[in-house]
């Protein structure tokens, strides 16, 4: 079994702690294998970002992504450039404050208005905690349960209910 | 877009690749108002080390020359050396110039060597995240010193004037004009310049000194503390000088040697 | 003699690479780093600044450049403290010089580099294999030191504290060579209880500090114990007086720098192996891309054809006579890298009588596993035509 | 009167030309940037007095402050 | 374009090879110099600071370091100067990461390193060939550059004109590796009343400097033209922009700077020969040493064995074809060299067939004919035995 | 040989490769004395770059780091941070300390570390062959300025004091007491202490700048153009001033750090 | 009296000593030092001051004044 | 033919300018091929200084002296360890002013006190040419002739009188 997660967005919209997040939920709390690597622009301003997981039952070997199993795009830049790189099979969850996708578009396409809900219900900036919630109802790896436990193993304490809410937020929005 | 930037930037290359409310964009600003007033595009070069604030000239439309992290002002040299007839201006961060690049700084102002050096102060190093910079503030945090900064900072305008540069002047993004009228005077003052603007980081600088992001507040904390004749500042405390430190006439360089050349034909 | 040495924060974590670098460092005793920051090697000054000054009573500095960096933890390990610092191909470069003086006074130090994408300021946030040759000859004159390529979280932490192991046995710099992929991906790691440390004895009185034992290797010595040493960049006699200008002298200092490693290569040597014994084909690997490597020999083993896989941990000095016993079987090599294709010319030079194959990717491509197999496959059809 | 352009393909919403401008022409907006980012609105354009204040304070150079003629 | 070009101070004169290296310069049309002094290149900087005034409207300026030199001149070249500096170990240590920036920016420069022993301070006045891998590969990252390596006055003076065509030519900085005993030593040396200066023509509009021919070569541009040019150390596209992390294009820019190089490797290569046609033992050298060898081959002539020499003038790129046919008919292949064996290894593995002796001679010592000799003759025993 | 020089300088070394009449043989005469007088043989450690200068220190008998040129303050730092209970000297030309040396130089002065600088200064690249200095006077000939120096000199000590340095002194060979008492004092000092030793370099200054190669007359001359009082020195000559420019206390570099780490524990 | 003592392993000649003594204690001499340099020749002894200036000034430490016991 | 001239003695006597006068007398007013080389001390400080010219009718291959024809020393220290290297045939010169050589220690010993007679005589830092005026008499490859307009060709026009003198003396203190 090899399951890969692509996440992408811009600098600043806390791709890599979206990555980071998955990680250590998938790898200490669903006990899976896991490897986490990134890729950005130009040093890391504004550009294009983006985080991948790949998960496994055994080592992994090929540490970067070749074709997700799940796309997060959280802009409208990523979402064009990585919508490519997909199959029909390829599970993809837009931030739907940017992209003002065309369900037909794709056959598994999920969209959610993390940044609007992040801005307008949380007043900060957890888009990324919103889409993660979201994504664990769409996905068979990780849970929503194992994501609350990974935030408080890597956030600031400060931080923790924010960032635990819009994971709720996301996981609940995903339901309705 | 503005019609100077229409006039004046590289198309291609926008949006700039810096930070919302980022100060470097301002100094740009100030920049291309100065060229269009002195009409000096075409015999203006730019130069520029690594850094955020290195990335400045990139968006300018003339003859550019981004090079190496601490270098630019070595790369300015030789270029200047090559085209006396030409003007040379360089971007460069508090690392990039008084962090490694700072015995370039004290050579070149040295010589008097015709350079205009505007160096974008923000107190750390924006381009790599957010690590201390020689003139990060005594006991500021950042990511290299989470515990507070253990050195003084570097107050690189006064190393200048002690090295011998023939113009210098600090100014903070709120002087937009000073910024722009500064520039002419030391892209046509014959000598070495050094322009220090104290610019907002809002996303490194914002997050690990100031701990607000707001570009604007940087702004304001910079207000609040800068003063433009010496006795409003109180000792001891974080107040700075704004102004021109100094503008003094003397023979430059590659006058110089030009004048020895003449002298052996 | 060896020792076992407790760490502090043990256990199962998920690291990024920078940080697994780091925690290697201090639980090999580091004391001390200087350093300079630089995109993707950042992390592990920025780690360190938040560890030394902590659990370790170590020292943390970040200095003016990297010319100053390597400077200061040579001089650091003559205070006597164990030093390391870590950069970039640019930062790497700057070090050359300071490399070469660490290299011949003989200084156990630690010189990280996780590379990027060159030439100049080239690809700053791209991983890459291309500095492979630099970290072997990079800096002028003749020489031999000691390369680690890591290729996981979990490699990174026990490379570093090999390094630091390794520095003080043949009292040389150790370079870990990681790339950006290693540096900045975040694995499962599980740190040990303790490691097993070096502790090599110093002498009481030295006044001869690079006479050498039968290893080739000097005494471990420092300042301030009353030695009154001089330590000097210059070629220099056994008690450390200059003598470059004495060829004799020169020449048996210059041989005996090459000879400590080349001489020594056997305890040196460090390589991993998947069913290398009678296979036909052979990848030839080290740094992140041994992992594509190894996926693809399983799955041409897979599909029945006898490919193996070599993983070179320790790169430099080369490993030329093990690498020749283990791909004695093989038919045809091959050698897949992150650049234009170095290390393939390295094994190419030993292996006259095989097939040795070049497998470069520029640009911070990596190979996947599925490009690499369908090589073996084609090699593998050949081979049976 | 004098018209106040916000470029929508560069402006960042860094909010300077709202925190600068002497008279207040500014307003926060619920508009989005090309780049994604809440635009400021210049909604009192007939307080402006042409100072130019934002045009020099935008990072982006994507302030045109303008005769409208 | 090919253009014969007057030469001022023709004629034939006792020359040290540091200033003949200086009026090959002169001659090919330097106008820039930067350098810092340092044993045994300072001649060069010197004799610069003396003629660049007078004959040429030269600009010589003495830097504050190495780093700031080839700076200087990199930026020089593109103000529209043909532009030089020199200097040995230490400083060519300096230098690789801003010879890195000259080859990603394609500048066309040259960089003498007048070779002394290492590593770090080293043997300040003795010489060497120890530099022969770091010129090659000190910088970080891929790339392929040209080295000439003179062995007489005359060549300092002949390859130095040759490095500017090369380097206008290609659009690469050349390396004029040299070495102590041709910096300092004094030859009769036949300066030629004009030489042939290579002119490539320089587009009137450009704005792709990075575009590049069939020969895979760019345009030859300069600032102050109009062309508003943007030229940056990180990868970037055919217009000059940065692009580092964009894979395809950084992969198409580093492919083209090595291939550029080894692609035209043909108009580059430069070897001379004695007696290699039907020679059983055949002696590869360069520098110095290669006066040694072809002494001793001579002998070895006169003593009935069939015995030839290779001398390589430009090192590098490695001449691979070339060497392999010119040594077809060699059993032996001897390589001399002033350093513990480097090009040995680049020999040996393109040869798989025939025997390669390393012949290293470390510590300043060069090769005595007679000791070569008496190695040929051993080999030429080995051979008939 | 005179006793001090039998107690504290290595036998096996001698006789100083300087030339006949050279100044660093004096200084090392004085630092000898300085190290007996304080008793500080066994806590002190040298550290010295690459030029004549530079090996002063490699002379005497107690731990010595000969190390690259330019580099000797960046040795100095890392092995006075690892072992802050010990003292640290460095011995360093005016190009090895204020040529390829001066980025080093200014941020050790900023961080107040306390190390004791001794600056040969000669006006010349001694060891190398009379080649140009940073310090070399304007419109003098050497070996590579031979239609004279079309650069300004570097006041080094100036710019020490405008980076941070809190002992800065300048002597001249003709005052061995005061070299003696300033590196004592220096040695003492916690902080960075800088000490601008002028000297005759008759070998190579002698020939190419002074065009006398006679050890005394270099040392009149710098007699005739001294002052130890600024009122005695006028406006545009070739006069130099002598004596402690900066005594401040500051609290020190590695003291900060201890500090910091005390309060982590 | 004090006696100057000037070690002909080391002297080189330089001649500081002779211009430096106030008392004019040296004179130039035909002896060579072991370096091969001409040595000066402290002849007025009973002269000397014990000032040590030559001491202090002689780069190679090779002058000792002594009280002579 | 292939002939090996050694000059030796320390930094400052000027031993390198002595091989530059030879390989110029020889190289272009003796018409022979000559390669000149040099081998000195720590950097240029007083240390041990050496200069090698080889001359040849054919281009010289080998630039460095094996074994000198000629051996010309002008300190005591390369005396005493130059006279190792040579073999009976060598005709050696010494300056006398510091070597003390007793002829016994080998059959061509000539010696002139070189430095004493530039010092006492002309007043001035000249040994090497009166060393070198001394050689012209004792061997056979360059003559007087040749050197003087060696000097001509690379000292200042200020030194001429004053160098050639100096030759003069060399050569006429051998003659007697
Ligand atoms: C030799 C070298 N060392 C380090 C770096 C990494 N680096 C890039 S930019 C930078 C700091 C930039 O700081 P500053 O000059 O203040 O510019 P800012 O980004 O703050 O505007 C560093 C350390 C590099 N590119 N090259
Ligand atoms: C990197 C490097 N560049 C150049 C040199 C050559 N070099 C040795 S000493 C020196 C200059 C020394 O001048 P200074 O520091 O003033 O000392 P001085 O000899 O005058 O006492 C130079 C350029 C070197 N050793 N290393
Ligand atoms: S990191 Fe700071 S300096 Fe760099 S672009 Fe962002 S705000 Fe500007
Ligand atoms: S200053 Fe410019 S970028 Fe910032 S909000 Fe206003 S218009 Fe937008
Ligand atoms: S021009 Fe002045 S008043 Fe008008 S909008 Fe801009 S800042 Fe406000
Ligand atoms: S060259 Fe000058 S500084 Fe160097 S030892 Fe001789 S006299 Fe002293
Ligand atoms: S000062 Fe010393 S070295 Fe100089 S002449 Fe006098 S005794 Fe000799
Ligand atoms: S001690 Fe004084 S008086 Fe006596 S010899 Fe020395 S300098 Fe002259
Ligand atoms: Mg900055
Ligand atoms: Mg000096």
């Amino acid at each position: 079994m090899r399951s890969e997660i692509r996440i992408v967005g811009s600098g600043g919209q806390g791709i890599i702690l979206s990555g980071i997040l998955l990680t250590h939920s998938i790898g200490l709390y669903e006990g899976l294998e896991v490897a986490q690597t990134q890729s950005y622009g130009p040093e890391s301003r504004g550009g294009a970002c983006r985080a991948e997981v790949v998960v496994s039952d055994e080592r992994v070997d090929y540490v970067k992504v070749e074709v997700p199993d799940y796309l997060i795009t959280l802009n409208e830049v990523s979402f064009n450039k990585f919508i490519k790189d997909t199959r029909k099979e390829t599970i993809v969850l837009v931030d739907s404050t940017f992209v003002d996708a065309d369900p037909s578009i794709h056959p598994n396409l999920y969209s959610i208005p993390a940044t609007k809900m992040a801005e307008e219900q949380l007043k900060g900036y957890v888009a990324n905690m919103v889409a993660l919630g979201a994504f664990s109802k769409i996905n068979d790896i990780v849970t929503l349960d194992s994501m609350v436990k990974a935030v408080k193993g890597i956030v600031h304490p400060d931080f923790h209910s924010i960032n635990i809410e819009a994971l709720y937020l996301g996981n609940e929005r995903m339901m309705s | 877009m503005h019609e100077l930037a229409e006039k004046y930037l590289r198309k291609e290359a926008l949006p700039l690749l810096f930070c919302p409310g980022c100060g470097n964009g301002q100094v740009l600003n100030a920049t291309v108002r100065a060229i269009d007033e002195l009409k000096v595009r075409d015999d203006l070069a730019a130069v520029s080390g690594i850094g955020c604030s290195s990335w400045i000239p990139v968006y300018l439309d003339i003859d550019v020359l981004h090079t190496l992290h601490g270098r630019a002002l070595a790369y300015a040299q030789g270029l200047k050396l090559s085209r006396p007839d030409k003007k040379v201006i360089v971007f460069t961060g508090d690392g990039d110039c008084g962090g490694i690049g700072g015995n370039h700084l004290i050579h070149a102002a040295r010589r008097n060597i015709d350079i205009t050096v505007v160096m974008i102060n923000n107190y750390i190093y924006g381009m790599t995240g957010g690590q201390k910079a020689p003139t990060t503030p005594y006991r500021s945090k950042t990511k290299t010193s989470p515990y507070g900064n253990d050195e003084n900072p570097f107050d690189v305008s006064k190393v200048v004037m002690a090295a011998g540069g023939t113009y210098v002047a600090r100014w903070t993004t709120n002087q937009p004009v000073q910024i722009q009228k500064s520039i002419q005077k030391a892209i046509t003052h014959k000598g070495f310049s050094f322009l220090e603007i104290m610019t907002q980081c809002p996303v490194q600088t914002g997050k690990y000194i100031f701990k607000n992001q707001d570009p604007w507040e940087t702004m304001q904390w910079y207000k609040d503390r800068s003063a433009t004749k010496a006795e409003d500042i109180e000792k001891g405390s974080d107040q700075f000088l704004l102004g021109e430190f100094v503008e003094d006439v003397e023979e430059e360089f590659c006058e110089r040697i030009a004048r020895e050349r003449d002298g052996l034909c | 003699m060896r020792k076992m040495v407790k760490v502090k924060e043990h256990g199962l974590k998920i690291l990024q690479g920078n940080e697994a670098c780091v925690e290697g460092a201090v639980a090999a005793g580091c004391q001390f780093f200087a350093g300079y920051p630089i995109t993707p090697a950042s992390e592990i000054a920025e780690y360190m600044a938040h560890k030394l000054p902590t659990c370790h009573q170590g020292t943390f500095v970040q200095m003016e450049d990297e010319l100053a960096s390597i400077s200061a933890i040579t001089a650091a390990r003559w205070g006597g403290n164990k030093s390391m610092t870590a950069t970039s191909g640019p930062g790497f470069s700057l070090m050359q010089e300071g490399l070469g003086y660490a290299l011949v006074t003989e200084t156990p130090t630690v010189i990280v580099n996780v590379q990027r994408g060159g030439p100049a300021t080239g690809q700053p946030t791209v991983s890459s294999n291309q500095d492979i040759y630099q970290a072997r000859y990079g800096s002028h004159g003749d020489y031999e030191l000691i390369v680690l390529a890591p290729a996981s979280v979990q490699e990174m932490f026990d490379f570093t504290v090999k390094a630091f192991n390794l520095s003080e046995e043949f009292r040389v710099p150790v370079i870990v060579l990681a790339d950006e992929i290693i540096g900045h991906m975040r694995e499962k790691i599980l740190i040990p209880e303790e490691v097993e440390l070096l502790e090599v004895e110093s002498p009481k009185h030295c006044k001869e500090p690079y006479r050498a034992d039968d290893r080739l290797i000097p005494p471990s010595v420092e300042f301030f114990q009353g030695h009154n040493l001089i330590i000097d960049g210059q070629l220099h006699d056994e008690k450390g007086n200059r003598a470059g200008h004495d060829l004799e002298i020169s020449e048996k200092l210059v041989e005996r720098l090459n000879h400590k490693i080349t001489q020594n290569i056997d305890a040196i040597t460090d390589i991993e192996t998947y069913e290398t014994e009678e296979a036909s084909i052979i990848l030839v690997s080290y740094s992140s891309v041994s992992r594509s490597a190894l996926s693809a020999v399983k799955k041409a083993r897979a599909k029945g054809v006898a490919a193996g896989w070599i993983k070179v941990n320790s790169v430099w000095p080369f490993p030329e006579k093990a690498l020749k016993e283990l791909t004695a079987s093989a038919k045809t090599v091959m050698v897949p890298e992150m650049n234009i294709g170095k290390y393939y010319r390295e094994v190419r030079g030993i292996l006259p009588d095989q097939k040795v194959v070049s497998v470069p990717l520029v640009g911070g491509k990596l190979h996947k596993p599925d490009d690499l197999l369908a090589l073996i496959l084609k090699e593998a059809k050949a081979c049976t035509n | 009167m004098l018209k106040i352009i916000i470029d929508d393909k560069y402006c960042k919403g860094c909010m300077i030309c709202f925190n600068a401008c002497p008279k207040d022409v500014f307003k926060p907006s619920d508009s989005r940037s090309k780049l994604g980012a809440l635009m400021p609105e210049a909604k009192n354009h007939e307080k402006c007095i042409d100072c130019k204040i934002c045009e020099r304070l935008c990072p982006e150079m994507c302030i045109s402050v303008n005769k409208d003629e």
